[in-house]
């Protein structure tokens, strides 16, 4: 069937889990720089970019159809607006 | 009444006008045509339908573009008129509202309390809206306002009533057993009727430090009860000491008569640690050398207040007792207080019943651990009045056994 | 007459959408969390100083290297390698089971110093250091808790390719295992700079 | 073809399994939906004597025929039976189990077991939330809502509630996963997006929200509980919570979840309004696109509940002006009806009839909300007996009565049995009166101030709560006379052939009741779209 997945090689895998494991890392250094919002934001940015490297080599959605792409935009801007006009409640009281 | 005379319900009252106009006729519209179309098109009259068209590019754009046009307006309408319930005008007087289950308790600026919100015709009044247990709500419908009491949150509406009278107050947001009895009035008076009323009934007997401690506005920024606030709290001083910064040194002192002298003439030369220097210095010419022995002597607990003993009535009405518990034997919520002190009641402790004479040590326990002994037949709601004083509960339990 | 007919990229896709209704169900988590972070910027500072970043990090590295064994055991199995397949998930349970050893430590240290929900010591603390500790306890709770079904599960399937009912023909059980495990490292991805990193930034 | 006597039964006798087994363990989506039918008629009809009960207290001030702590518990109840054992369930999970597949030319859905788990969920949550009353400190009293810092206070059961509820957001999840992956999957050969039904379209935007927004409910529950059990104080002022983040959480599920109730009640409408006109949906595009655009919108504007909160100022313009963008596809939709009857011929047969009410009081209902979305007239309005009324005209006079006409539009599809018509329409007409006496009472009395939740009232509300609840009894008799017509009709009514109304969805072109694949040994091929009613003749019966 052309909608199976191919094997990933181990080696993928394993530059995927080196990427991953050396993100983590400059993360935390980057958290002791201690710089606020600014560092906040980095570091929001480092994990998302983890984020996508595990959804698409290990979570194979590079292999998928774009359904399963457009379902995971509906999810972050759900998630996104919930978190965005709560805080126009909160930030602005 | 002039059309400015209750300016919440005038904004309100456009937007609702102006919406229920709307939609009566959108909605006549649309039932006269279905109706139109129903009977006309009947099939006994068109056993098949008279055209196939399934949709139309224009007619869909225009029902498309007016609504958006006519609900941005009733948007826009709605916005505008909801600021002006927000933006209160200066000068109001502020009373703020206290709401506990299920009563509530409207403190006044010189410091008096209430039960029911007494206010002048024609002025401007913004209630501070508080809680100490749950959501409340503060719901005026004569003036179209509400507004969620949040307990640890302080929120506010402002309202001005249009001529005298008596405007109900209720509790709009759903608090337990006695939400639907948390009612209360706002007393609308003549200007002059109200100043008759918030005159002081007689001379304060305060001492002369604590007059002068007011006067002064020291107590905008040091509390007298221990609270934290811009300065250090003033609370039982004597015999404690205070961290100090002076001439940027840190150093700990014995608070006495010579230290609250240097801290009010000279407030600069001595900082207590974690504070801003920001107190100004109070010369002779502000507080006389009569007045600061005055405020040391106070402060230190040299001379006590002349405590008259609070009244007991004055204590139930204000702290919503009697918002349960009625006084003239009617049934309430909770049980009454008529009559209460000959009485026997049946309780039940620790999942058995038992009966026995109302006395003092009963109701001690009644006020301070309501869900103790739980009169049968009422439900566990009573909140604990452990916030009255030792001596408010003394005249509270002497007063009710004299019933 | 079986209506029962395959279509793996349908429970692909199936799973995909359970999938999104656990990150909402942590989401609501991460709301409260950033209004929190929002209001009492400095409280958390402070106590998120208190967390053990040592044990975190190395316990990020843990769930990392779990979901690179059952990535390499997925395509173990379809290259037919059913030993080594089954070596992988194994790997990766063990790694989950160090994962949560390590937050069983982590956690008692913390319990030990007074520090869980409703505790006395809380209590008395600034409000925005028990609300830190709180949301703490409760979003790696239920972290925790899907580790622990991640292994069940991934055990149970273990068990399957043994028994040949989870193979190289049909692979969709395990490949959606390793989709739930590779969502519940992505959580952590976000638990861990939330809880960890980011609130220190905020001194002063 | 009216003398069929009814010696074929479909699939209530194929199957694996015979007798009470056979349904138990069923994956068989009809039987999963015939099940949910059945539990959730049961439940509307004790929530609807609860509902008679409050209307009984109320009419009159002071104590009628309970106390306040019994009131509090009636409305509580009412309302989360009402919410989530009937509404939620209702349309989707009955009507959408059992005829969604057979809209799309497919066997089953795509996860038969799940399905059945769901069922499953959703009769545990059921008991939960019903034991809840009879144990512990006493039914929940907190209202349906939850709000705290009240429900973590209250020493009543709210614990077995919450989880219940909980359980149940399980049961609304496992739906909406299952009929996303079916509706994707699934789908028969022809069957192109183009010629979807429009319930189809609907239940699709339905089981989005159900997916995305359901989780937060689950975390807010579980918070709750959680509260209540270690006093955790996540909403506790003191303890750096904040009440209104728990109506925040509480609205970003429970605001979409209106859109789940009263979505798929539209998609029923316009199935029902082209097949008794014999005229195609006008604007079907529109009509997709609008469903998808409510329950996206519908998710943006969870916080005009909260205008009177103590929620910023900035909130309150964005959440207001969100909300009138969400008014905007529901008024499409209410135009593209009525356009479909033009130049129609026109048949006012039962299920039309209670059609017909859902656009009037639908509109009500959505026209009242616009008074609700603005700003300045919400301060007046909130938490008043105008937004019961409000809210009850949408999900009851819409949602509800949309099931309603699917029961007259489909049963005789699900038994193969037509019930008598003229009880039918008696039925509705009281129905109808009732309804909106009921109803457009409470609203008044709203206008006037009477505040929601009151087990006792002023005197000066007193003439239109009894116009209220004069109202109720009617309508609980069209009530009661329909559903006994129904049984009658489902027990003895006259056989029916496929196609009693003409319709030209997949479902009128199988047997009634349909066979145990719905299709035989073919699948089916589409060729043409779901209104196309050329050729298409109705079976008399």
């Amino acid at each position: 069937m052309a909608e199976e997945h191919k094997p990933v090689s181990y080696r993928s895998y394993f530059v995927i889990w080196l990427a991953l494991s050396a993100l983590s890392g400059l993360n935390v250094w980057i958290a002791g720089l201690a710089g606020g919002s600014l560092t906040a934001w980095i570091i929001l940015a480092v994990a998302s970019l983890q984020a996508g490297l595990v959804l698409s080599v290990f979570m194979h959605l590079n292999q998928e159809t774009k359904m399963f792409r457009l379902g995971i935009l509906a999810l972050l801007i759900i998630v996104a607006v919930s978190i965005g006009l709560t805080f126009v409640d909160v930030l602005y009281r | 009444m002039d059309q400015y005379a209750n300016p919440t319900a005038q904004a309100v009252d456009n937007v609702l006008i102006y919406i229920f106009g709307f939609s009566l006729l959108l909605l006549l519209g649309i039932t006269v045509v279905t109706i139109i179309f129903v009977v006309k098109y009947r099939r006994s009259k068109y056993p098949e339908p008279t055209s196939d068209n399934d949709g139309n590019i224009w007619l869909e754009t225009i029902w498309t573009v007016l609504p958006v046009m006519i609900v941005m307006t009733m948007f826009w309408y709605g916005w505008t008129n909801y600021v002006g319930l927000r933006e209160v005008p200066a000068g109001a007087l502020e009373i703020k509202a206290t709401a506990r289950m299920w009563s509530w308790q409207f403190e006044y600026p010189d410091g008096r309390k209430t039960s029911k919100l007494y206010v002048p015709v024609n002025t401007p009044i913004k209630v501070s809206l508080h809680s100490v247990d749950v959501l409340h709500n503060f719901f005026v419908p004569a003036f179209r306002i509400k507004r969620d009491t949040v307990p640890g949150m302080e929120n506010y509406v402002w309202f001005q009533a249009p001529e005298e009278g008596s405007y109900d107050i209720f509790c709009a947001e759903y608090c337990g057993v006695g939400h639907a009895d948390m009612i209360t009035t706002v007393e609308a008076m003549s200007q002059e009727a109200y100043a008759d009323w918030s005159k002081p009934l007689e001379p304060s007997g305060d001492p002369r430090g604590l007059i002068v401690l007011n006067e002064q506005g020291c107590t905008g920024c040091h509390s007298l009860d221990g609270s934290d606030n811009i300065g250090p709290s003033l609370f039982e001083l004597a015999g404690q000491t205070r961290k100090l910064i002076r001439d940027g040194q840190p150093v700990e002192v014995a608070i006495d008569e010579n230290y609250l002298k240097i801290a009010i003439r000279e407030p600069e030369l001595e900082v207590v640690a974690g504070y801003d220097p920001i107190m100004p210095p109070y010369d002779e010419g502000t507080i006389s050398a009569e007045d600061l022995q005055a405020v040391v002597d106070y402060l230190l607990g040299k001379v006590v207040a002349a405590t008259t003993a609070p009244d007991a009535d004055q204590l139930l009405e204000e702290n919503g007792c009697l918002g349960c518990h009625s006084s003239d034997g009617s049934e309430g919520i909770a049980p009454t207080f008529k009559g209460i002190g000959q009485r026997d009641v049946t309780i039940e402790r620790d999942g058995k019943e038992l009966t026995i004479k109302v006395d003092a040590e009963y109701l001690r326990r009644a006020l301070l651990e309501p869900e103790a002994d739980m009169v049968k037949g009422y439900a566990p709601m009573m909140p604990a009045a452990d916030y009255l004083s030792p001596e408010q509960i003394d005249v509270i339990i002497e007063h009710l056994l004299k019933q | 007459m079986s209506i029962e007919h395959r279509d793996d990229t349908g429970a692909r896709f199936g799973m995909w959408l359970f999938l999104y209704t656990e990150v909402i169900l942590f989401s609501g988590l991460f709301v409260l969390f950033a209004m929190t972070q929002a209001r009492f910027p400095e409280h958390f500072a402070a106590a998120s100083a208190g967390l053990n970043t040592t044990i975190g990090t190395l316990n990020t590295f843990v769930l990392l290297t779990s979901s690179l064994t059952l990535s390499l055991s997925v395509t173990a199995l379809q290259l037919n390698k059913i030993r080594q397949s089954l070596l992988f998930c194994s790997g990766t349970v063990l790694l989950a089971v160090i994962f949560l050893v390590n937050k069983y430590f982590e956690w008692s240290t913390e319990i030990s110093h007074g520090i869980y929900p409703g505790s006395d010591h809380l209590a008395e603390s600034a409000p925005g250091t028990a609300a830190f500790f709180n949301l703490y306890f409760f979003t790696t709770g239920l972290h925790g808790l899907h580790i622990f079904i991640g292994i069940v599960l991934i055990l149970t399937v273990t068990g399957m390719i043994i028994r040949g009912k989870v193979s190289a023909e049909c692979p969709v059980l395990l490949v959606n295992s390793t989709l739930y495990w590779h969502l519940v490292d992505l959580i952590w991805i976000f638990v861990f700079p939330l809880f960890y990193l980011i609130p220190r930034g905020f001194h002063g | 073809m009216t003398e069929t006597t009814l010696n074929y039964s479909g699939f209530y006798t194929e199957g694996p399994r015979k007798g009470i087994l056979g349904w138990l363990l069923t994956t068989d989506h009809k039987r999963i939906g015939i099940l949910y039918l059945g539990c959730i008629v049961v439940m509307f009809l004790i929530a609807m004597v609860l509902g008679l009960a409050i209307r009984l207290e109320l009419i009159a001030p002071g104590k009628t025929i309970m106390g306040p702590q019994a009131y509090n518990a009636t409305f509580t109840v009412h309302g989360i039976i009402m919410i989530f054992l009937f509404i939620i369930p209702s349309i989707v999970a009955a009507f959408g189990n059992f005829l969604l597949p057979i809209h799309i030319g497919a066997r089953d859905v795509s996860f038969p077991k799940l399905n059945l788990l769901s069922w499953y969920c959703y009769v545990a949550g059921g008991l939960l939330a019903i034991a809840s009353i009879f144990t512990g400190g006493g039914a929940p009293d907190t209202g349906w809502t939850f709000y705290v810092p009240f429900s973590t206070q209250t020493t009543t059961n709210v614990n077995l509630a919450v989880l219940g509820a909980f359980i149940l957001g399980f049961s609304s999840i496992l739906t909406g996963i299952n009929f996303v992956t079916t509706i994707h999957r699934l789908r028969a050969k022809g069957m192109t997006w183009g010629r979807l039904p429009m319930f189809v379209w609907t239940l699709y935007a339905t089981a989005w929200i159900q997916i995305l927004a359901t989780p937060m409910l689950g975390i807010t529950l579980v918070l709750v509980f959680l509260e209540r059990i270690f006093g955790a104080g996540l909403f506790d002022a003191a303890r750096g919570g904040d009440p209104i983040l728990y109506q925040h959480l509480f609205w970003i599920y429970s605001h979409p979840a209106v859109y789940i109730m009263i979505l798929p009640g539209m998609g029923v409408v316009s199935e029902i309004i082209p097949t008794f006109a014999r005229k195609p949906l006008f604007g079907y595009w529109a009509m997709a696109i609008s469903s998808l655009a409510i329950a996206f919108a519908g998710s943006l504007v969870w916080a005009h509940h909260m205008y009177a909160s103590g929620m910023s100022d900035l909130a309150v313009l964005v959440f207001s002006f969100l909300t009138f963008i969400v008014a905007i596809p529901s008024a499409i939709k209410v135009f593209n009806w009525i356009s479909t009857l033009y130049k129609g011929s026109i048949e006012l047969a039962p299920p039309m009839l209670f059609a017909l009410a859902f656009i009037f009081q639908f509109a009500i209902g959505g026209l009242g909300g616009l008074a609700l979305g603005a700003a300045a007239s919400d301060v007046h309005l909130h938490d008043t007996s105008f937004v019961v009324g409000h809210f009850h005209y949408t999900m009851f006079g819409g949602a509800g009565f949309a099931f309603f006409a699917a029961l007259h539009f489909w049963l005789p599809k699900f038994t193969g049995r037509m019930y008598r018509h003229k009880p039918a329409v008696i039925a509705w007409g009281l129905m109808f009166v009732g309804f909106n006496v009921l109803y457009m009472s409470m609203q008044a009395v709203g206008i006037q101030g009477m505040p929601r939740r009151y087990y006792d009232y002023l005197p000066e509300f007193q003439a239109l709560n009894l116009v209220a609840t004069v109202g109720s009894w009617i309508l609980a008799a069209g009530i009661l006379l329909m559903f006994y017509n129904l049984w009658q009709g489902i027990r003895r009514g006259r056989p029916v052939g496929n196609n009693p109304w003409g319709g030209a969805t997949l479902e009128w072109q199988i047997p009634s009741p349909p066979p145990l694949e719905n299709f035989g040994a073919e699948d089916p091929v589409v060729t043409k779209g779901p209104y196309d009613y050329k050729g298409v003749v109705a079976d008399e019966y």
